[in-house]
């Protein structure tokens, strides 16, 4: 079956070899790593690589037709992010911390995830839509915003109805939880936007659309030749990471496991679809898909540590990055593929009612 | 030279608590402090390695005896919960008991 | 906030005795402990620079008196003689005894 | 005008643009920075790259013309030194130690202004002779050493003075004054010269020399063909860097923040001016000029330190860094290039008479 | 295991201050050291970003009671006027004293 | 004469010349160094992208022909440890804990000199077999394994007759000893396989014998055409810490140093006739007996320290990067293309009866 040639191929390239190798020099306990200052800064380099080539795209393009995508992908985000609540605190029984925290790590996009996509597009020959790196930026923070704000509110709800039962008269106290949760929301809020992945994104994004495919020619060499190097690189780390958390996929246990590969699944394919019945090419859709699939594990600890410190990081930095992430890259973006290559062969219409047909 | 005894106040926590110890530290008018990144082993496991967000941090403050006790406690009350923390207590003597 | 006095012992030594050190720290039911690369001079010279093998680390562990002694003991007998090796022991204060 | 058309375009270059955004990101706060060991390898990668272009250039045009050019450029740095120093003093009232300094940190040189001219000129399709990395090395130290030579004269002269009024026969007080400014002066030189940016450098232009076109063909992958790249990746750094600083630039006061943007602007054109008069290209005078334009703000710190540890180093790191690189790197460069584009516009005789009228 | 007290000194100043204090040590004799670089905040501001003259570092040195007040008085008196430096001095015992 | 020549040729190369910069940087004691995080990631670098080339090369050349190249290395690898040992122990009169440390360090292989051969090769225009990665990768533990083996061995047996001579009825603690001596040993074997150096070699080989040339296309400017640039870089720090050396090397004595630099021209000679004789390639004998000739110095210390921790690092140290590296890839591996170059002239069954005739 197709699919499965698909897998097996993207298993095959370097990214996804590396990122296998880095989890077995972590289970062999080698003391293989590569040095933090590298680590660090590669993120920052694909970020500004993907930015860069996502301007340069938009200066071409124009931004209108960006508007009801982005649109369409902060709703869906919200709405996902809402799901996975509900789906973690009814059915997974976690507390409403540990819900909310996972909710909005699956709600939030994962950068090296995006990267990798490129990646396997570029292998494919498929090109996709510049403004998905602004998409990108814009979605980090959208649902760790909501799941903090909902976090906030429900816990001065709980105040506010443990007051109650006690005095009726102290709705002042009411008033300061509300005043610190919105604190501490406009903090998470400043914190998200100047978060160094956002900075770097929407600055490289404004550059290559000011400086244009021919002002990127002379550092071409160093933004896009090195791009996949680069990725493979860091996929070593990666894998080292993943692979030395493998051990607490036991703690996390089989609801989450199960939810951590379900959960992407059917956001992606949601993803691909719907950006399919917008009009999006079918890398884009590929793409589009991807961003929703994709669960953050770099910025999400930075944030939700602060943001919701009562709910266990352990859980969401390994659903994320140790099951999610790689199932994401060598599983689902073939999946997602073959379901664009699909959906992108019909008339536009059609597409729409087979949509309808399948989901509804 | 005659030193002054005051108060070191060593705390070893994880990286993102930092801030949280910065800012109580600020709400008792301590800003002096001096901070760097640290690997270590406890209940949590190794840790140090791998993202940047898993790591521990050291984090010193120089202070006069009178602020201690409830700088600690609001430590404690605060961020012993939530957070990686150990923090301990040591008798130094310094020469310029101004700066603190 | 009631401090109970507990031993901080600190360890300066070329960091392929780290592992030595604390595998000693395991046979005495020692897990804890927090550790950074340093620099430093001494009767070996300038250490720090060049290659990785030959650079110095500081392992600090808070314990309880009682295991102290036997510790010290241990890393003098078996590492001393062999390993660039500086220990001190310091008295420090902690909140939360039952971590140690 | 041109002028304005060429500050515009050079604004919208990549480096210029990364530079302004590293500014922006300090200025939100964000936490992006590049890893301290990238962005301290990134200089010494810089040096490495222009002496061995520099090398390889002057394996083609030899030596000898070098020496006029050098011997006036050293000449110049010493002149300007002492011009500096006067006006720090006389008009800027600083005390003896900020006034040396500064005086020096404005008489030494930038390299990574170098690198940001060179890519500059080669933006413009415009080279320049080969041997300027060669002034940039001997012209790092010069400016350094003369103000500390000055300063502990001063010193000295201060202390004899306190001396004689007390009493009349310990000239071996002096003496042990002057001996401790040898030993000081003496140990500068020393540290200046092995300084790391100094010594790869050097090192550089020698090997550069040895191996010629040919051997740099294995080699040129990095230490060409990424060199854009690389210093975009360092403007960012140095632009959070100087975001940083702007808070500060209020601390340096009026005075210092006019003479940060005039004394450049003074030095730099007589630069451009004097070395067409020598004979050297339009590139060529432009990175003259940009040499005696530029202040220290790497090197000048560890060596002023210990040289006049008496002076605040947040005077001449946040007027050098902060003020006098962003003007040089985006206003004056441009202006420089169009000044050396018209005095190569006419005879080199006709040009020395320009000169002479204009200035004198 | 008997443990003899002798004191550790423990500087805190800017890194191009590291040399002067090493200077220091050598004028009395004292060439053992352990240094590391830190971040800090003080009344010059947060200390440890950007360019690496603007860094803190901390020297720590063990030496006998007897140097301590020398030492301490040199770097008072030498360097406290043009550098940013922190000193403060601790008890600690350690087991070989001829190392010191 | 041609020897002179192609030392002289290879002495000018950037390679060759950044190493002996960075020598004459340590020596005025100049503040250069490459940041560590740098100096930490490029061997594992330089290793990745031996390992992708070797494994691609076996791809096309399937690995059957391997397996009698690769016994005898292990063998002769074996051999000369034992040799080593005999000189240094009878000749050298070090102690037996010196005498098995040396002999290991001299009897195992540089990852480092291995990538300057492989650039020599380059430049001179020559090949090598893609297998020789995997001969590095396995010959790096069994020079250690057989001397800590064989420490242990002698420990055991002093202690036995140290025993003996006290009382004869406590053999349950030589087995205690012996016991303890398989403990260690399995360590250290465990310690030498997980070693990041052997890790990412074979990983890196096993993968580029998955993706080959055309998997290998999207990398290829990184792991291919950086790798002379980044050996340069590391060239410099390498040269920094022999520098730093060169004052141990008295403390060395005449004995090891002479003996730093016969052994290797010995071992290495033998390797290129021996692999001549099995049918290697110019280049590949070449690279044969640069691995019988090259000592390790950045695995050596790590696992020595533990295995042998009686043994002075700063013996094994200082000879293997302070005298044998240098002499090894400025020196000796000219001599040996030479000798290459020679031997593949004649015919193969010549060439043994020559052998036979100088050596025997
Ligand atoms: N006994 C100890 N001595 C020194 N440091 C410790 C000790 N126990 C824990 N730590 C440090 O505190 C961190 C958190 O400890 P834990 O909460 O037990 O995981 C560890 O990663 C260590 O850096
Ligand atoms: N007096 C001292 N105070 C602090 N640290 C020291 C002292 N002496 C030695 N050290 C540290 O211990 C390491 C080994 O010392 P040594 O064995 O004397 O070379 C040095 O590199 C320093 O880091
Ligand atoms: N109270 C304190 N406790 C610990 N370290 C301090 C304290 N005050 C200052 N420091 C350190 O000393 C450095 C210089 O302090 P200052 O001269 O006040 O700027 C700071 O950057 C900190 O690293
Ligand atoms: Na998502
Ligand atoms: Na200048
Ligand atoms: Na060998």
């Amino acid at each position: 079956m197709d699919i499965f040639n698909l897998i097996q191929s993207n298993l095959l390239t370097p990214i996804i070899l590396f990122f296998l190798f880095g989890i077995i020099a972590a289970r062999i306990k080698s003391d293989l790593k590569i040095p933090e200052a590298i680590s660090e800064f590669l993120p920052i380099y694909l970020l500004a690589a993907i930015g860069l080539h996502g301007g340069i795209e938009m200066r071409k393009t124009g931004f209108e037709e960006m508007l009801i995508p982005m649109l369409v992908a902060i709703g869906l985000s919200l709405l996902f992010t809402l799901n996975h609540y509900q789906i973690l605190k009814r059915l997974g029984k976690f507390n409403i911390f540990d819900s909310y925290a996972l909710a909005s790590t699956y709600g939030a996009v994962g950068a090296v995830t995006f990267s990798v996509g490129l990646s396997f597009l570029k292998n494919q020959g498929v090109t996709s839509e510049g403004y998905l790196a602004a998409i990108l930026a814009v979605l980090e923070p959208v649902a760790f915003i909501m799941a903090i704000f909902l976090t906030n509110m429900a816990v001065s709800k709980q105040i506010r109805s443990k007051k109650q039962s006690f005095s009726k008269d102290d709705a002042s106290d009411i008033d300061i939880g509300m005043k610190e949760t919105k604190t501490k929301l406009s903090q998470v809020l400043q914190e998200s936007i100047t978060g160094k992945a956002i900075v770097i994104l929407l600055g490289s994004i404004v550059i290559g659309y000011i400086i244009g495919e021919e002002g990127f020619e002379p550092i071409s060499i160093v933004f896009d030749e090195l791009f996949t190097g680069a990725i493979v690189i860091f996929m070593i780390e990666m894998g080292i990471i993943a692979g030395q958390r493998l051990e607490d996929i036991k703690k996390v246990g089989m609801f989450l496991t199960a939810f951590a590969i379900i959960m992407p699944t059917f956001n992606g394919i949601i993803g691909v679809l719907v950006s399919t019945a917008l009009g999006l090419s079918l890398g884009g859709a590929v793409m589009f898909g991807l961003l929703l699939a994709s669960a953050s594990f770099i910025a999400a600890p930075a944030v939700l540590r602060h943001a919701i410190p009562q709910a266990n990081p352990s859980l969401y930095i390994t659903s994320a990055l140790g099951i999610t992430f790689p199932y994401n890259i060598i599983v689902l973006l073939p999946i997602m593929f073959t379901v664009s290559t699909l959906v992108h062969g019909e008339e536009a219409i059609d597409l729409f009612n087979y949509v309808t047909k399948v989901f509804i | 030279m005659k030193l002054y005894n005051v108060k070191l106040l060593t705390i070893t926590c994880e990286i993102l608590a930092q801030k949280n110890i910065i800012d109580i530290l600020k709400n008792h008018n301590i800003t002096g402090y001096t901070s760097y990144e640290v690997d270590g082993n406890g209940e949590k496991g190794l840790r140090g390695q791998g993202i940047q967000a898993e790591k521990n941090v050291k984090v010193e403050i120089i202070m006069r005896e009178e602020k201690l006790s409830d700088v600690i406690e609001d430590i404690s009350r605060t961020l012993f919960p939530d957070f990686t923390i150990i923090l301990y207590v040591s008798d130094v003597g310094v020469v310029r008991t101004e700066k603190f």
